[in-house]
């Protein structure tokens, strides 16, 4: 039985290296599975939310697909879950989880085969606590998903905080943040800045030449980005649900066919596209879109072989998952992880207590 | 041999045409009246000559052929300009105006200074400012800072007290004898123009309706082509 | 090309290219028909103060936002069933379209006039600069703004209603903004003949002059700066309708070159040249989507060939320079 | 809060200052002297720093790059200037918009299509890397006071340019009548060729002095683009001075209002309203700021009075 | 001795050390033409922007009609009935003669808030513009873009637009400039026809048009007024001649 996906993700501007990595993932599975009946439609959003809902229109009305996924940034996939779950297609989101859609927003046909939000900073803070840190300073840009990092953190974290500040999205500049840090007597260092705003800040913190270890999610330090940062990245330790090192043979597969086909290492974003195409493509096994009830059983199911190893649904169909601590390290010239333990154990998110479904 | 030559110059702006067809040929040390009415095509004329407006027909200044070069080398082979409505730099002060076009020789600020001493008092007063005859004598300076072999004064003295007018024609008079500059003038008052100019072209709907020697402009050609 | 002549084909066509998708049942040409519909009103809004009152504004995604923001705000608390506000008076959200509307243009024009009051001190660059700082105010306002979503925004499940009509359906919501910018159209073309079009277009290109025959070129361009960010506002509502969704996007100084864009595209004070950058725009970027990842190399060589080999826009390409009057 | 930690945040308000001047030096020229609306100035940012990080990737020489960036930006600013910007000089400001719009799309996606998606490597030299100790023990990484320095530096040798150099005076007449300029025997096109060049060459210098500390990525020139803009008009059309001034200021209040607002509003509310709404109003900072000077002097600082 | 249109009274004006109107005291009686004259950067300009409501005088009052005027702005001053021409033309290049026109028809009555319904319908607009068009010859003129008028033909809109106010005192600065002899001598005709509309405060460099036209001048050098009087005792000023007029008297 056939599907049409929709994927509606980044390919152009400035965040296009992740949905490229996303897509890339995806269709890799997608080709692994032999299947040629599944058709995929890619559009690129732009990384702005008007395009993304006149996309996801364009893929239910006119492309008339029966799943749709890709979207990579919460604000994006805010403007488009919502409306695409209530026209009765699936969506399988490989990146974004905001906590709204986790909770009192989540929905039968909402599938998130990432994380929540919230879920890297948990194990962030979960890690902080395991290592012995009692005084944390913590920053995160002003938005919904960074003031969802630092209660993500707070969350888990045992102890005191020695500041905490929200910097503007898109700066560039951390002087005055770091010699903030500097005064305040912090042991640690949380910080979630995603992107460009995260190389900057590693750089600056780095060049500061205070000594104060840093932790953070996996974004400022996933494959893409770390040569980047280089050196000053060198050391930190990271929080995933994914690293290259995880040992399982669908991750080792994944790993040395990803390199082979693509020429690069895959990221974090690569593993969540490939892990959504997996899942879907086992759902596929059992059932058909056209049968919504039994297909989202089978969705639901998630009986496939996910890169991370153990891989379950909670109750609102976020993930259930190991949640690791990565160091970076230097593999000869590249940067990248190496995993040093297990942050969260079966880590599911805060939310689902609240989803009535 | 001549050191002007028009011929036949027809010119445009845009779609619309302003020039048809005029001839004129200028000597050197020679002085010039370019007369008409009003809109008969005078400034078009010297905008032509400056390489300011496309053009077709001949044009020729000191044996180069205006028509292919830009405004800037016409400027360099010695043409000066004193266009219509002052076109001062406002935003720069008088001393930055007159050396923006500074090239060497017998002008210099000193020596444009003796010849207007108002714009020394003003020296470092934006042009923007100034009052509208002393915009005028920028615009004269500046065109005489680039010491030019041909001047060309299109309607120079508007709005200069009597005085300052009669120094000016008394001071260009001057300058001819000492220094051989030729110069076409556009100027409103005919009696000015015959006394120092040697020659006129009369222009009429963008065409030369009649050129020749100053005096041989009767009270019959005047009446017919300027109105008075 | 006459001018007339080309406005009425792209009037039709307009009105052609989705009634033609109906017909083939291809909603989604519907949908993009209205996203261009909706640009090309925020466009005319805005060229009411930079076509004709030379106020090059780089601020109007503020109004486009606050109509974005007064559709949200009102359908999400009627979609919550709370009140927007309990004191000093009761205000309910509504799913009415009329009254989002008149919400929409009212907070846009007294917005329009307080950042018009305090902006037309300045002008030229500085006007642009100013519009621009007030536009990233707002917008940082509604990132942070955590009550209505913040950067993520706010959804609304279902489009709002218009008496009489479904709004759900492509069609009829797209029929909905046709009628809307076509009267806004009309005002605009009789607005420009007026004797008040005719003093704003000198003062303009001559305050003093104005000034000097006993009117008030700031106050002029005033009203245009309303009046223009009133319609944007509008098209703002419809955009927000549109996409069932607003985010501080709508905010950015982005969408306000955006804006800006459709306007000189089509022909900065042409009465149709917005309609036609939009819909160019619209058009472009659709299409150009699928060419490769590096489509923006296409557009932007297609806008830099527009620009520099089409004076005036394009409606400035097809029919030359305006006729100056009947 | 210490004295000394203030002392250090004015510090880094003034270091940031210079930083944005730096930035916005090209678009001096470009902008505030010659006039021209460019909106791809941060697109010749981009080119700078990414030139940079390419030739510092191959060679691991900092200086060479420096060189690579300025070159590259130069020659894209020469690009620039005579396929499009020189048809544009006639017609009003808004077709310099449109028309540097679209470079925006071409050279940023352009970029992408060469380099890939992904943020680039460039370093800080290890010659002025790490902290130093200034008087009153403030630890200060040495590089932000090389910026600081060149910073300067480069604002001095513009205010001679274009105050004290006849070029510099011939190039503002150009601004106020080209046509005019030319006519007195100005080669105004070479002129402004050869100082667009410069604008972008000091735009890809500043790309690749502040992208070592910071993301070499596509994209990165649009903030700097407005902060540019913004420092410009705060200081006046025109004036080299008043874009110092104006980048000064800009870095204090982002820099201050950053830390303090935060801590003002914790005064009067609990703290975790006062730090999202004391941020929120910091982010706005710099544009009240702005939009306070324009009201106050509308033409800015030092801006030349109508 | 019936009051005077127009008048000021001790009227300064520095700009910084430059006293550029300095206690200038005149007046504007009805049916007179009254020419300023005096060398460049007397303060001509500047005592007629003062006049109009561009620049406010330091010290000194400004009556028009009876009324003190010195603090209203500009276009309250045009309403009342100041109609005025500019030393360098003011006019909308990108519109037409007659648009040019219709404005000050527009301003004098009182109408730019009407937004629906075409300016070019409303007769009582048009006839006025049209007369103010017919009374300087440019009636063939008045479908052009003002742009495309050669200079002389733009001072004669210029005053076409001071007319169409249909004003109570006119206050020209340097009508004639850039006007041919042809065109000097019809506006001076011109001029002189007008003053049974309105009384003119002339500022001009024209000698020709001044000793013709003007009822009294006055002579302002260095921002004072240093004389007062009719043609013939101007002509025979000794100081007046070393100023400003040399050779020419
Ligand atoms: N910029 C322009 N665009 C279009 N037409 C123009 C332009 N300048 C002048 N013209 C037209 O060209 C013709 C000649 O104008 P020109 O300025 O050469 O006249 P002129 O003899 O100098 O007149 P004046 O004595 O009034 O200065 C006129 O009919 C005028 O309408
Ligand atoms: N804003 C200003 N700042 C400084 N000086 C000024 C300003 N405006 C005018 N001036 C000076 O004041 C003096 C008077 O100028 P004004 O324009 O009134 O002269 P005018 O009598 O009209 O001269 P003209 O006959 O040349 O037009 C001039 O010397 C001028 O430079
Ligand atoms: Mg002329
Ligand atoms: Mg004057």
């Amino acid at each position: 039985e056939g599907v049409k996906v929709g994927m509606i993700t980044t390919l152009s501007g400035g965040g296009a290296g992740l949905g490229i990595d996303v897509r890339d993932g995806f269709m890799l599975a997608v080709k692994q599975s032999g299947r040629d009946d599944i058709e995929v439609v890619i559009e690129d959003d732009q990384r702005k939310p008007d395009i993304a809902v006149q996309l996801a229109d364009k893929m239910i009305q006119s492309e008339k697909v029966d799943v749709m996924t890709g979207i990579i940034w919460s604000n994006l996939a805010m403007a488009v879950v919502p409306a695409t779950v209530a026209q009765g297609k699936f969506y399988l989101s490989p990146n974004a989880g905001p906590s709204a859609l986790a909770g009192k927003g989540c929905h039968p046909n909402y599938f998130n085969v990432a994380w929540q939000n919230d879920n890297l900073h948990e194990a962030a803070g979960a890690y902080a606590t395991s290592a012995g840190y009692s005084n944390s300073f913590i920053l995160a840009p002003n938005y919904p998903a960074g003031q969802d990092a630092l209660t993500g953190y707070k969350r888990t974290f045992g102890g005191e905080l020695a500041g905490e500040l929200f910097t503007k999205l898109g700066q560039t500049d951390y002087a005055a943040e770091i010699a903030q840090i500097r005064a305040s007597g912090a042991d640690s260092v949380f910080f979630f800045l995603p992107g460009g705003m995260g190389i900057s800040f590693l750089k600056q913190y780095a060049d500061s030449g205070i000594d104060i270890p840093v932790v953070g999610p996996a974004f400022s330090f996933d494959q893409g980005i770390l040569q980047a940062v280089g050196d000053a990245a060198l050391g930190v330790v990271n929080t995933s649900q994914w690293s290259k090192d995880i040992d399982n043979p669908t991750n080792a597969a994944f790993v040395e066919t990803f390199q082979a086909e693509y020429g690069r290492l895959p990221s974090l974003y690569a593993s969540q596209g490939f892990d959504t195409a997996n899942l879907l493509i086992s759902a596929l096994a059992t059932a058909s879109p056209a049968d919504a009830d039994a297909f989202r059983a089978a969705l639901k199911a998630a009986d496939f072989d996910s890169t991370r190893g153990d891989f379950a649904f909670g109750p609102n169909h976020h993930p259930i998952q190991d949640i690791y601590a990565r160091e970076v390290i230097k593999e000869g010239d590249v940067f990248t992880n190496k995993i040093i333990g297990v942050a969260l154990e079966d880590h599911a998110d805060a939310y689902a207590a609240e989803c009535k479904m | 041999m001549t050191l002007l030559t028009l011929r036949n110059v027809e010119a445009s702006y845009g779609v619309s045409p302003a020039l048809f067809g005029v001839d004129l040929s200028l000597q050197p040390g020679e002085v010039m009246a370019l007369m008409g009415r009003n809109g008969m095509g005078k400034s078009t004329t010297v905008k032509a000559i400056c390489r300011m407006v496309p053009t077709r027909g001949t044009l020729q200044f000191d044996g180069h052929d205006l028509s292919r070069l830009p405004s800037h080398r016409a400027a360099r082979l010695g043409i000066g300009l004193v266009p219509e409505g002052r076109r001062c730099f406002s935003s720069l002060t008088v001393s930055q105006n007159l050396s923006a076009a500074a090239r060497p020789g017998h002008w210099t600020f000193e020596t444009v200074t003796k010849l207007f001493p108002r714009l020394a008092e003003r020296r470092d007063q934006k042009a923007a400012t100034l009052s509208g005859g002393e915009q005028q004598m920028v615009a004269i300076a500046r065109a005489l800072m680039t010491n030019p072999r041909l001047l060309i004064l299109d309607e120079a003295t508007e709005g200069l007290a009597p005085l300052v007018r009669q120094e000016i024609w008394a001071a260009l008079t001057e300058l001819k004898r000492s220094t051989g500059m030729s110069i076409i003038l556009i100027d409103k008052s005919l009696g000015e123009l015959s006394r120092i100019c040697e020659r006129a072209t009369i222009l009429e709907r963008g065409t030369t309706v009649w050129s020749g020697a100053m005096s041989d402009v009767t009270p019959e050609i005047s009446t017919r082509y300027i109105g008075v | 090309m006459s001018e007339r002549m080309v406005n009425s084909v792209v009037l039709i066509g307009l009105c052609a290219v989705p009634i033609w998708a109906l017909l083939v049942d291809e909603p989604f040409t519907i949908t993009l028909a209205t996203r261009a519909v909706i640009f090309a009103l925020a466009a005319v809004g805005l060229n009411i103060a930079l076509g004709w009152g030379g106020l090059v504004s780089l601020g109007h995604a503020v109004f486009f936002g606050l109509g974005g923001y007064a559709m949200g705000i009102l359908a999400h608390h009627a979609q919550t069933f709370t009140p927007v506000m309990e004191w000093p008076f009761l205000i309910e959200g509504t799913k009415s379209m009329p009254v989002i509307w008149l919400v929409a243009m009212i907070s846009a024009g007294v917005a329009a006039l307080v950042i018009g009051l305090l902006s037309l001190r300045t002008a030229g660059v500085y006007f642009i600069m100013i519009t621009l700082a007030f536009g990233q105010m707002f917008y940082y306002f509604a990132i942070s703004w955590a009550e209505y979503g913040g950067e993520d925004g706010l959804s609304i499940y279902v489009r709002n209603d218009f008496p009489g009509l479904n709004t759900l359906v492509p069609i009829h919501f797209f029929a909905l903004c046709f009628v809307i910018l076509c009267i806004v159209l009309f005002i605009n073309a009789r607005l420009i003949k007026s004797p008040f079009g005719l003093a704003l277009n000198a003062a303009r290109q001559v305050p003093t002059r104005v000034e000097t025959v006993g009117m008030d070129p700031v106050r002029l361009k005033l009203v245009a700066f309303v009046i223009s960010g009133v319609i944007t506002g509008l098209a703002g509502a419809l955009f927000a309708d549109l996409n069932r969704f607003v985010s501080p996007t709508m905010f950015s100084w982005q969408m306000s070159g955006e804006i800006m864009i459709f306007v000189i595209l089509g022909g900065v004070a042409r009465l149709f040249g917005p309609v036609v950058g939009a819909v160019l725009f619209v058009v472009l970027e659709h299409f150009l989507g699928g060419l490769s990842n590096y489509w923006h190399i296409y557009l932007g060589l297609l806008l830099l060939i527009i620009v520099l080999f089409a004076r005036g826009g394009i409606i400035g390409l097809l029919c030359g320079r305006g006729r100056l009057h009947d | 809060m210490s004295t000394i930690l203030i002392i250090e945040q004015v510090l880094n308000g003034l270091q940031f200052g210079v930083m944005l001047f730096l930035m916005a030096a090209g678009l001096t020229l470009i902008f505030g002297v010659m006039g021209l609306i460019n909106l791809a100035h941060g697109s010749l940012y981009m080119i700078g720093a990414f030139a940079a990080a390419a030739v510092a990737g191959l060679t691991g020489s900092f200086l060479l790059a420096l060189f690579a960036a300025m070159a590259a930006a130069a020659m894209a600013g020469v690009l620039i200037e005579t396929v499009v910007i020189r048809r544009l000089y006639a017609t009003d400001h808004l077709d310099q918009v449109l028309a540097t719009f679209a470079l925006i799309l071409i050279f940023s996606e352009g970029t992408r299509w060469v380099f890939g998606s992904f943020p680039l490597f460039l370093d800080i030299p290890d010659a002025v890397s790490g902290p130093v100790s200034l008087p009153g023990g403030i630890q200060y990484p040495l590089y932000r006071l090389v910026l600081i320095a060149v910073g300067l530096a480069v604002g001095l040798g513009l205010a001679l340019l274009i105050n004290r150099t006849r070029n510099g005076v011939q190039i503002r007449a150009g601004e106020n009548d080209r046509e005019m300029i030319a006519a007195l025997g100005v080669d105004i096109s070479r002129l402004y060729t050869l100082v667009f060049a410069l604008g972008a060459a000091l735009a890809g210098l500043a790309g690749a002095l502040v992208g070592a500390i910071q993301s070499v990525q596509v994209g990165m020139g649009e903030p700097v683009l407005i902060l540019a803009f913004v420092v410009i008009v705060i200081g006046g059309i025109g004036s080299i001075k008043g874009a110092f001034v104006g980048a000064l200021l800009v870095g204090l209040t982002d820099t201050l209002g950053g830390i303090f607002l935060p801590e003002l509003f914790k005064l009067f509310t609990d703290a975790a309203t006062a730090t999202s709404a004391g941020s929120a109003l910091a982010s706005m900072a710099i544009y009240i700021l702005m939009g306070a000077v324009l009201i106050w002097r509308p033409t800015g600082l030092y801006g030349a009075r109508a | 001795m019936t009051n005077p249109v127009l008048a000021t009274h001790n009227l300064s004006k520095s700009f910084g050390a430059l006293t550029a109107t300095d206690d200038v005291t005149l007046d504007l009686r009805a049916g007179e033409i009254h020419a300023v004259i005096g060398p460049n950067g007397a303060g001509k300009s500047t005592l007629i922007a003062q006049i109009c409501g561009g620049l406010t005088p330091d010290r000194g009052r400004i009556e028009f009609l009876g009324r003190d005027v010195t603090q209203e702005p500009t276009r309250l001053r045009a309403r009342a009935g100041l109609g005025r021409t500019f030393q360098i033309s003011a006019l909308a290049m990108e519109d037409s003669v007659l648009q040019n026109v219709m404005l000050g028809a527009l301003g004098a009555m009182g109408r730019p808030w009407q937004f629906l319904r075409p300016a070019l319908r409303d007769n009582a607009l048009r006839d006025r513009a049209e007369a103010a068009l017919a009374r300087v010859g440019l009636t063939d003129a008045r479908a052009k873009r003002t742009a495309e008028l050669s200079h002389g033909q733009r001072r004669q809109l210029e005053v076409a637009v001071a007319l169409s106010l249909q004003p109570k005192a006119f206050v020209m600065d340097e009508p004639m400039a850039g006007l041919g002899s042809e065109g000097s001598r019809q506006l001076t005709g011109f001029l002189d026809s007008l003053r049974a509309d309105a009384p003119i405060l002339l500022v001009e460099h024209d000698m020709d048009a001044v000793f013709a036209l003007a009822d009294r001048i006055s002579v302002l050098v260095y921002g004072k007024v240093i004389e007062t009087g009719t043609v013939a005792e101007i002509r025979a000023s000794k100081a007046v001649r070393d100023a400003y007029l040399g050779g020419e008297a």
